[in-house]
């Protein structure tokens, strides 16, 4: 199960990272999305499944999938020059911090134990759970957050708000 | 007014900053009040000094109070006048209204904000000349930079942003460097009291020190300034406004060489005297180099300029020297510096607000036109190239005499390399003197001479006169001005322990020796300054 | 009388602040009372100081006025030393002195710079009293330094003109040159003796053996020495005095022929007893000196300036004085000083009687047949020149004779060139006087309007020549029966107890030499006359037959144009390297503006990391973190 | 440590695997940022970052045996993922109307 | 929920402005606010009101101290520091951006809306140890920025820049989520002060992830310092934003991270200690890389803005190296720095506002001869250049001196001798602003412009700057105040170093 859903993600974010049409990368984006979903149910948490499924796909995706149809910017316009450092590079790094995070990852020893000590599947994280940490706990952070969607709403807003 | 008496060493630094700030604060319509006011205001603080610090007949006047601290590390608020910054404080204060009044209508614009910028500048003069803890002492230092740096850069010639660049910068890179040396110690120090900064220089490894010591000297050396660091001064001096280059020279050049007399050399003692010999080499150099390129100006005012190089030289070797008299020479030839290449800068200004040409070949035959102006430039020339009787002559010869008499090996045959300075001095002093002033007169039209239209007025000769008197005094009767430091010096050089002069030690013949049963020369070859310094 | 000798020097020093100052405005009248008047004034302290002297037991009068310039070890004092050899040197010159300024008085009547004038006079009068009465070496350098500045002045004083400025620099530069010498002289004898007061110096030395070979005292010796050609016009720094020429008559009579001149000479007999410790320096001197003798004698024989040849004769006169000086004849050197301050001050100003009545004319080629026209100016200038000539019986002869003798005594190849330069200048000097006073008049126009000069001119001419003629007998030499007075006189002041020094009585044909050198000396002096009689056709003869030779003399040697090509010039393209190259290249440009513009370079190069493009940005930020990442896990 | 014996633990769905997962998505998220040029792609790849952060957050909640204060962090990360996508798609609506481009590179005229 | 006096206490300085921000909106939704001067009025009383309320309640608190930390939220004087900080940069902002906006022709309450909300980000960023409350309040104060830079849509840069701080600043933060993940993951806490706690008993100090985790968090906080390579938003950014606005950023932002960096590096894991000497060795090296950059880039600039923004970039390298000085007495030097930072990058940017320059009319050319048509101005604009190339007496010359000192006590000569060079450099190009003030004439071109120019009224920026220039100046005279009153018993509160 974890490597089917491990390889949707990876091969869905790969596939946006490779693949040329915007649209369709967004669709790759999509399938990521779902993949990390089904991750999350794997870790006995459903509802981040459904929450990552109608934010992430429901909302954000939506909204850049609507963005790109109302720029109309289907295909990545041509590149001015090619920029054979940057590509190159970028390349370098970035296989280099993946294959440094594999390795980091197995040379952790905190992670082993960890993975060890909490091997066995906890309870189901619920809503009422979620919700007692929220509101008791966390107070704080969720009226921030509010004002943060309140902020970025109005920023949104002033950015594109037609006649000023 | 009891807060005067019990204070004065702070009114005298901070009054002239008070008075710009009230100029600076005139409108702009009253430039020729400010003017009027700030020239009052400094001779009054000429008075005032004179009244009160040698109303206490050379003695030490000190304020001293804990001032703040800041991460760890004590300031205090520390004021001294002794007898090793007593004449360049009054120097500082004469030559601050004298040269308001010499340049009277040098400017056309802006007059106000010039004397405003005029007396911060004093302020800063005088606080960095009579400050006691270094960090005092540094923030006047830098703070200096910022009047001087509008002086050059607003009121200047062609090139001014250049030169004003060139000048701040120049000084700023010593000195920031000096500030790490100085941060450095005052954490071995605890603070910055250059007597307890000495004490923590001594117990650290002879290494540091001279490090230490770079630091110090280049900061210093660049103010002098020092070859191979004087490049900025040229360039300074030619486009500084008359005020500008007089202060400069007169004042500001000082402050390198009091720097090491007052703490270089006196928390370094042993790292001065290791670099005694590159110092007094580069001072040779600055001397020969400096008297060279002189020669070889065209504008006399760049002339001068390099002059000042070859004098301050003077200055240095007479330091590097470490004895009584090369000291008291370099304590003397500061002084002469300041009066006579002083005035020559406000010569070359009286003739240039004439003739708006500094150039000696647009020259000739000027002393048919102004015989006053002529008869005060020979007299300020031959006080610079050392004349005797005049101030130039007392100090160079003590240099000479001292340096000849040092403990360094070196320092006999530097010195004799040195007197070419007196030589060179001649040369292009009286060279230019002869190509401006004699000879036939110069009628071309575009000539400056041609624009010579008028004599020195009354306020120039009034301006003039006190210099002239100045060098016939200091050359007739230097104890006057040296006096107060002949202690201090040699304090300084016996804690120092500099070595013993070396001198000559003659002998009769062997086989002459049984004819002379005279007393045996030895004994009078060694000189007092012997028992001094041991 | 005692407490006013302090005016000796200052009298002078007031006329000229006066005359300087209030001159212009207080006319012609007031200057004239007042230069004249310090001088006479000074000139009667000073004979009153001079008997005061005579009454000291050890005939010295040492007078301080406080403390000039002290510090450390190094003290000077004000003071005033009278003793023999310097008091008898200011009655030389406070006495020429007032004739030359009486003279003055007329020659410079109609000059604008009148009062300009004698504010120098005044004020070189009181220089060379500093020089020769100064209690210590920096007071005498003080002397020697201010009579250079007033030769400058004066060389310079027709300022309006090219050449005048031009040789009045010259002659103070030069005279810095030698100045140089004094100053580390001063500073060696410093460090040696620990102080610079004549007496203290002197009595110390006295008492020390000669060094042998070379040592400190040398090195000091030759470096006072160098000096003293430079204020002496010797080899190698004599160009300054033909030059100097370029001032007023007056100027050349009392400054450049009676009395600066001779202070080369004044300070080696003042110095006397620590030049005899330095054996070398003495051979030194006497070398320089006899060649000095005959080089500028051979330039002297085909100057057509009349000044000029006057020059040339001073360069070589005093050439003998330090040949003198060098074969320890010191007293011989400064009793050559003496005859030579009246015979050639005579010369001078009667040459400057001579310009004055040809309407500034000093061609001797233009001259001619004067001796009707000006009688008394041509009686006394006789009168000079058989004095320097060595007439026997006149000043110059016995003066001469003693040195010539003592140069023998020393080196035989000395009296030769000695011999050879005494007769170069009988010749030269009756070529003056034939061209001048013979022959027919070669400038009608001037020769009409030639008229004698004014009283106040002739005068002192009058008064010189009896001096010219009938001083020498103070020093009649014991070959010749006297006792050499002079030296008598003198010894006090030239030994402070030294007495090794040899001074007693040398074996040698004294009597001999003198008839050979004066009977050459006559012989060649009737020559000249006789060539230039009737003009100088014989001369230009002589130069269109031997060109290179008559033009090497005539072009002094080609000596100026030396120093130009290889020293003047060389120093200003140096100085020039050192400013364009060294100065604005390398420090200013290498190590100032470099730095700062390869600074501004580094900024554009590093302004192109700054794409404007994200993608960009954000690698750098990748490239970062990857960076801190190892670091963290390094 | 070689940690070759922890492959069967990421293989078979342990902490390791999460993470490795996570930081796989992380590095995919990144390039996208770096080799593409189209902004919404980029933006896209940000998105990826932010949701590999959730990924191992939610991973170390669930071996931290349900930790419900993770789950709250997780409220607060897709919050603020939706605050950026609106700020974000703001941005490059804004110029792409000044630009009519939504390519980075071309919007390159700040620079020096 | 009943809060107790003490929380509402912690809470109300966050309170008071977000209350602001969502009221002004309300007063923006009418479309003449343009030319409805009331409404403008009412914007910027309301603007105003907020922050100086909160300024008025905090300096109130300050003289109580420190209050009891709840939730994730601690009220320390360390806090209050930064909010009376943020407030009074904030203050000086909407105050210059009347006048700013003015000049520009439009005016928009939003943008002081999301000023506002800024403002609360960056108190609560700076008063917490609690990840969720320490990520919050970083895109509480970003995202408004981001938005904030974008928004003068007249312009074509302006969203271009937006665009740029946004993407860099998104990569930055999910850096730093994800390096809190890590943490979290190997400690159990969201607290990172917790966190530390239990990394440190359970021996995992040294743990791959670990250090991971903390050098993301780092990366964070050194993008929101632009520290180099992390900084190369800034000049687009700041080019691209108002005036006022690219002012805030320039010295809140920057203020505000490295307040949290301090809090949490030197800190929370002061337990670590590889990961404060890790940390101290990254630093230095950015550090200087940061000073070379900065200081070499910004002497080739011709714009006013670029320039000052590349000065903020140099001024983070001699921020940070307080921290490799790594000393109570550094700290104490960094935020005294900080305050005079505030009052020279105030200035310096509101003298562009005073000046009158709008849009990209920022260049050196643009400034020519002003100095002498705006005295005051001009004095102040010199106090700042000064200023900031620390010349004595002068505030930033002791900001210099207290970090540079303890860099040289900890033995660090070589970075000092680096940094002084660095300030040797950036002291031509802030001479250079003084050339065009004063030492240049007005260029046809400029006397040209500035007659066409319709008079500059800009009053409040005006004062913005005197008072800045006053600040600068205070510093410089009276630092021991500033420094020991003020700065120092921020620290001492805040973390518990100086006792």
């Amino acid at each position: 199960m974890f490597i089917t859903f491990a390889l949707i993600t990876l091969l869905g974010a790969l596939g946006m990272l490779l693949q040329k049409n915007v649209i369709v990368a967004g669709l790759f984006m999509v399938a990521a999305f779902f993949g990390v979903a089904g991750l999350f149910v794997l870790l006995a948490n459903p509802v981040a499944a459904a929450l990552q499924i109608i934010v992430y796909t429901g909302a954000i995706m939506v909204l850049v999938l609507f963005v790109i149809m109302m720029l109309n910017s289907h295909e990545e316009e041509k590149a001015q020059s090619s920029r054979p450092v940057q590509r190159w590079v970028s390349v370098a790094l970035v296989a280099a911090l993946a294959f440094g995070a594999v390795k980091l990852v197995l040379a952790s020893p905190g992670l082993k134990a960890l993975a060890q000590s909490g091997a066995a599947t906890p309870e189901a994280m619920t809503l009422q759970k979620v919700g007692v940490t929220l509101f008791a706990d966390h107070l704080l952070g969720f009226e921030v957050a509010g004002l943060l969607l309140l902020a970025a709403m109005i920023g949104a807003v002033a950015l594109t708000k037609r006649n000023l | 007014m009891t807060w005067l008496t019990s204070h004065p060493l702070s009114f005298l630094v901070f009054a002239p900053a008070l008075l710009g700030f009230v100029i600076l604060a005139l409108p702009h319509a009253l430039g020729r009040l400010s003017r009027m006011l700030g020239f009052m205001g400094a001779l009054a603080f000429f008075a005032l000094s004179l009244a009160w610090l040698l109303g206490h007949g050379g003695a030490v006047v000190t304020e001293r109070a804990a001032w703040f601290t800041l991460v760890g590390l004590p300031v205090d608020y520390a004021l001294t006048v002794d007898g090793l910054n007593l004449w360049l404080v009054l120097l500082t204060t004469f030559l601050v209204p004298l040269t308001m009044l010499g340049t009277w209508n040098s400017l056309k614009d802006r007059i106000g904000t010039f004397a405003a910028l005029f007396l911060m500048l004093e302020t800063g003069m005088l606080g960095a000349l009579m400050a006691q803890d270094l960090f005092f002492f540094y923030l006047f230092w830098e703070a200096m930079l910022i009047p001087m740096y509008f002086m050059i850069g607003v009121w200047g010639g062609d090139e001014r942003r250049y030169a004003a660049n060139k000048f701040f910068l120049y000084t700023l890179g010593g000195s920031l460097l000096w500030l790490v040396a100085l941060l450095y110690l005052a954490n071995k120090a605890g603070g910055f009291n250059p007597t307890l900064m000495g004490q923590a220089a001594s117990a650290l490894p002879f290494g540091v020190q001279c490090w230490l010591f770079i630091a110090f000297a280049v900061a210093f050396a660049i103010k002098v300034p020092l070859f191979p660091l004087h490049t900025w001064l040229p360039d300074a001096h030619v486009q500084a406004p008359t005020a500008g280059s007089v202060i400069l020279a007169g004042v500001l050049l000082k402050l390198g060489g009091y720097g090491f007399i007052r703490f270089a050399i006196p928390m370094f003692p042993q790292a001065a005297m290791h670099y005694a010999k590159p110092l007094a080499l580069l001072s040779v150099i600055a001397i020969v180099y400096g008297a060279l390129v002189a020669m070889v100006q065209r504008d006399i005012k760049k002339l001068v300029a390099y002059s000042s190089v070859s004098h301050m030289g003077f200055v240095m070797l007479g330091l590097a020297s470490f004895t009584v008299i090369g000291t008291q020479g370099a304590m003397l030839q500061m002084l002469n510096h300041g009066v006579s290449t002083g005035a020559l800068f406000l010569l070359v200004g009286m003739i240039y607000d004439r003739a708006h040409t500094r150039m000696i070949a647009d020259f000739g035959g000027v002393v048919t036109k102004m015989p006053v102006f002529t008869t005060f430039f020979l007299i300020v020339t031959l006080s610079s190239i050392g004349l005797p009787l005049t101030n130039g002559f007392v100090g160079e010869f003590w240099i000479l005499n001292g340096t000849f008499l040092s403990g360094f090996h070196w320092g006999r045959l530097y010195a004799c390399l040195a007197t070419s300075g007196v030589l060179l001095g001649a040369v292009y002093m009286l060279w230019m003197f002869k190509r401006v002033f004699w000879g036939p007169e110069n009628k071309d039209e575009d000539s400056g001479t041609h624009h010579l239209h008028s004599d020195l007025n009354a306020r120039e000769i009034a301006v003039l006169l006190p210099l002239v008197v100045l060098i016939v005094w200091m050359g007739v009767h230097p104890k006057t001005f040296v006096a107060a430091s002949e202690a201090p010096v040699t304090a300084l050089l016996q804690d120092a322990k500099a070595p013993a002069p070396r001198t000559f030690v003659l002998r009769p013949a062997v086989h002459e020796a049984p004819a002379h049963a005279q007393p045996a020369p030895e004994g009078h070859a060694e000189p007092a300054a012997h028992e001094v310094h041991r | 009388m005692n407490k006013y000798y302090w005016l000796i020097p200052i009298l002078p020093l007031l006329g000229s602040a006066f005359n300087g100052l209030l001159g212009k405005r207080a006319g012609k009248g007031a200057v004239t009372v007042v230069g004249l008047g310090v001088i006479l004034g000074s000139l009667l302290l000073a004979t009153s100081a001079f008997f005061a002297m005579k009454g000291m037991p050890d005939h010295r009068l040492v007078l301080n006025y406080g403390e000039w310039m002290a510090t450390g070890s190094l003290s000077v004092p004000f003071g005033l030393a009278i003793d023999p050899l310097s008091g008898t040197m200011m009655l030389v010159i406070t006495g020429i002195g007032f004739l030359i300024h009486l003279y003055s008085v007329g020659y410079m009547h109609e000059d604008e710079g009148y009062y300009r004038f004698f504010c120098y006079l005044n004020l070189f009068v009181f220089f060379m009293l500093t020089l020769v009465l100064g209690s210590s070496l920096v007071l005498m350098f003080v002397g020697w330094e201010g009579v250079g500045l007033c030769s400058y002045l004066l060389i310079g004083y027709f300022y309006e003109t090219d050449f005048a400025p031009d040789a009045g620099l010259k002659a103070f530069l030069t005279n810095r040159v030698g100045d140089l010498g004094v100053a580390i002289g001063m500073m060696v004898l410093f460090a040696a003796f620990g102080t610079l007061t004549v007496s203290d110096v002197l009595t110390q030395a006295g008492h020390m053996a000669p060094e042998v070979g070379f040592g400190v005292l040398t090195f000091a010796t030759l470096m006072l020495f160098f000096g003293a050609t430079g204020k002496s016009a010797q080899l190698p720094l004599y160009l300054w005095l033909p030059d100097a020429m370029a001032g007023p008559t007056p100027v050349s009579a009392l400054i450049h022929a009676a009395t600066m001149v001779t202070s080369g000479i004044y300070m080696i007999c003042r110095l006397a007893p620590v030049f005899t410790l330095a054996p070398i320096t003495m051979e030194v001197v006497a070398w320089v000196g006899g060649a000095t003798a005959l080089f500028a004698a051979t330039i002297g024989l085909v100057q057509r300036d009349i000044k000029k040849v006057l020059a040339y004769s001073t360069v070589s006169q005093l050439g003998y004085m330090f040949l003198g000086l060098g074969a320890s004849g010191f007293a011989a050197g400064f009793f050559h000083v003496f005859t030579h301050a009246w015979f050639k001050a005579l010369l001078f100003l009667g040459a400057g009687s001579v310009i004055h009545a040809m309407h500034h004319e000093q061609d001797l080629f233009k001259m001619g047949g004067l001796k009707t026209k000006t009688k008394i100016t041509f009686i006394t200038m006789f009168a000079g020149t058989i004095a320097i000539m060595g007439f026997p019986g006149t000043s110059g002869f016995f003066s001469k004779d003693e040195i010539l003798y003592l140069a023998f005594l020393k080196s035989p190849a000395l009296w030769v060139i000695g011999v050879i330069g005494a007769c170069c200048t009988s010749f030269y000097m009756w070529r003056l006087m034939a061209l001048t006073f013979w022959g027919e008049p070669r400038d009608h126009h001037a020769y009409d309007h030639a008229h004698e000069s004014p009283l106040t001119m002739t005068l002192p001419l009058m008064v010189l020549a009896l001096g010219s003629l009938f001083w020498g007998f103070w020093g009649v030499p014991e070959a010749f029966g006297g006792h050499f007075a002079v030296g008598e006189w003198l010894k006090p002041a030239l030994t402070y107890g030294q007495t090794h020094a040899a001074h007693g009585h040398h074996e040698g044909p004294a009597v001999l030499l003198a008839v050979i050198s004066t009977t050459l000396g006559l012989g060649f002096g009737f020559l000249g006359w006789k060539t230039f009689k009737n003009g100088p056709a014989s001369e230009l003869a002589f130069a269109a037959k031997f060109p290179f030779l008559h033009n090497l003399l005539l072009n002094k040697y080609y000596v100026d144009e030396g120093v130009e090509l290889y020293l003047l010039r060389p120093t200003r393209w140096f100085g020039n390297l050192l400013w364009k190259l060294f100065d604005v290249i390398l420090i200013d440009g290498v190590g100032v503006n470099l730095p700062g513009a390869l600074t501004r370079v580094f900024g554009d190069f590093t302004a192109l990391l700054q794409t404007g493009r994200v993608r960009n940005y954000a690698l750098s930020m990748a490239l970062g973190t990857a960076v801190l990442l190892y670091v963290f896990l390094k | 440590m070689s940690g070759m014996d922890a492959v069967p633990q990421i293989l078979s769905g342990g902490l390791q695997g999460y993470l490795v997962v996570a930081l796989l998505l992380f590095a995919i998220g990144l390039a996208a940022v770096l080799l593409r040029r189209t902004l919404l792609m980029q933006f896209m790849g940000v998105e990826l970052m932010l949701n590999a952060a959730n990924v191992a957050l939610l991973a170390f909640a669930r071996f931290r045996g349900g930790d419900s204060q993770a789950m709250v962090f997780y409220l607060f990360i897709i919050a603020v993922a939706a605050c950026e996508a609106a700020v974000g798609l703001a941005l490059v609506i804004g110029l792409f109307r000044h630009r009519d481009t939504t390519d980075s590179d071309r919007a390159a005229s700040l620079k020096q | 929920m009943n809060l107790t006096p003490s929380q509402w206490a912690a809470l109300l300085p966050l309170i008071i402005p977000a209350l602001g921000a969502c009221l002004i909106p309300l007063m923006a939704l009418d479309k003449d606010q343009a030319t409805a001067k009331w409404i403008r009025a009412a914007m910027y009383g309301t603007a105003l009101l907020a922050v100086g309320a909160s300024f008025w309640y905090l300096t109130n608190l300050w003289n109580t101290g420190g209050q009891p930390s709840f939730f994730q939220l601690r009220m320390d004087r360390l806090a209050q520091f930064t909010g009376i900080f943020v407030l009074v940069a904030a203050a000086l902002a909407i105050l210059q951006s009347w006048d700013h906006f003015h000049q520009e022709g439009w005016v928009k309450g939003e943008t002081l809306s999301l000023l506002l909300f800024s403002v609360t980000g960056m108190i609560l960023f700076a008063s917490t140890t609690h990840f969720v409350a320490l990520f919050l309040g970083l895109e509480l104060f970003s995202i408004p920025l981001y938005a904030m830079v974008g928004t003068v849509r007249a312009r074509t840069e302006s969203s271009e820049g937006g665009m740029k701080y946004f993407l860099t600043g998104a990569v930055a933060s999910s850096c730093f989520l994800m390096g809190g993940v890590l943490i979290y993951g190997m400690s159990g806490s969201l607290d990172l002060s917790a966190a530390a706690f239990t990394i440190k008993a359970q021996g995992l100090a040294l743990d791959p992830l670990v250090l991971v985790g903390a050098a993301l968090l780092l990366v964070g906080f050194l993008f929101k310092v632009s520290a180099a390579p992390f900084h190369q938003w800034t000049p687009d950014a700041y080019e691209a934003s108002p005036h006022p606005v690219a002012g805030f950023m320039s010295v809140a932002t920057k203020g505000v991270a490295l307040i949290a960096l301090l809090r949490v590096f030197p800190g929370s894991f002061g337990p670590l200690g590889a990961v404060g000497v890790k940390m101290q060795a990254v630093v230095a090296v950015l550090a200087m890389v940061t000073l070379v950059l900065g200081n070499l880039t910004a002497l080739v600039q011709s714009n006013v803005k670029r320039m000052l923004a590349y000065s903020s970039i140099s001024h983070a390298g001699y921020l940070l190296l307080g921290l490799v000085a790594g000393t109570p007495a550094a700290y104490h030097g960094m935020l005294f720095y900080l305050v005079i930072y505030l009052a020279m990058n105030m200035g310096a940017f509101g003298l562009l506002t005073a000046f009158g320059l709008v849009g990209e009319k920022t260049t050196f050319d643009d400034l020519r001869g002003l100095g002498w048509k705006r005295p005051a101005m001009g004095v102040a604009g010199a106090i700042f250049m000064l200023s900031l190339a620390g010349i004595p007496p002068m505030g930033g010359f002791y900001g210099k001196y207290m970090i540079f000192r303890e860099l040289v006590g900890t033995g660090h000569v070589g970075m000092a001798i680096l940094g002084v060079l660095a300030s040797l450099v950036s002291a031509y190009y802030y001479l250079r602003l003084l050339v065009a003030l004063f030492l240049q004439a007005p260029s046809a071109e400029a006397e040209r412009l500035a007659s066409d120019r319709p008079a500059v009224h800009a009053p409040l920026a005006g004062a913005t700057v005197l008072v800045c220039a006053v600040i600068v100046l205070a510093g410089g005279f009276l630092q021991t105040f500033l420094a020991d009153g003020f700065a120092r018993r921020a620290l001492v509160d805040g973390l518990g170093l100086l006792r």
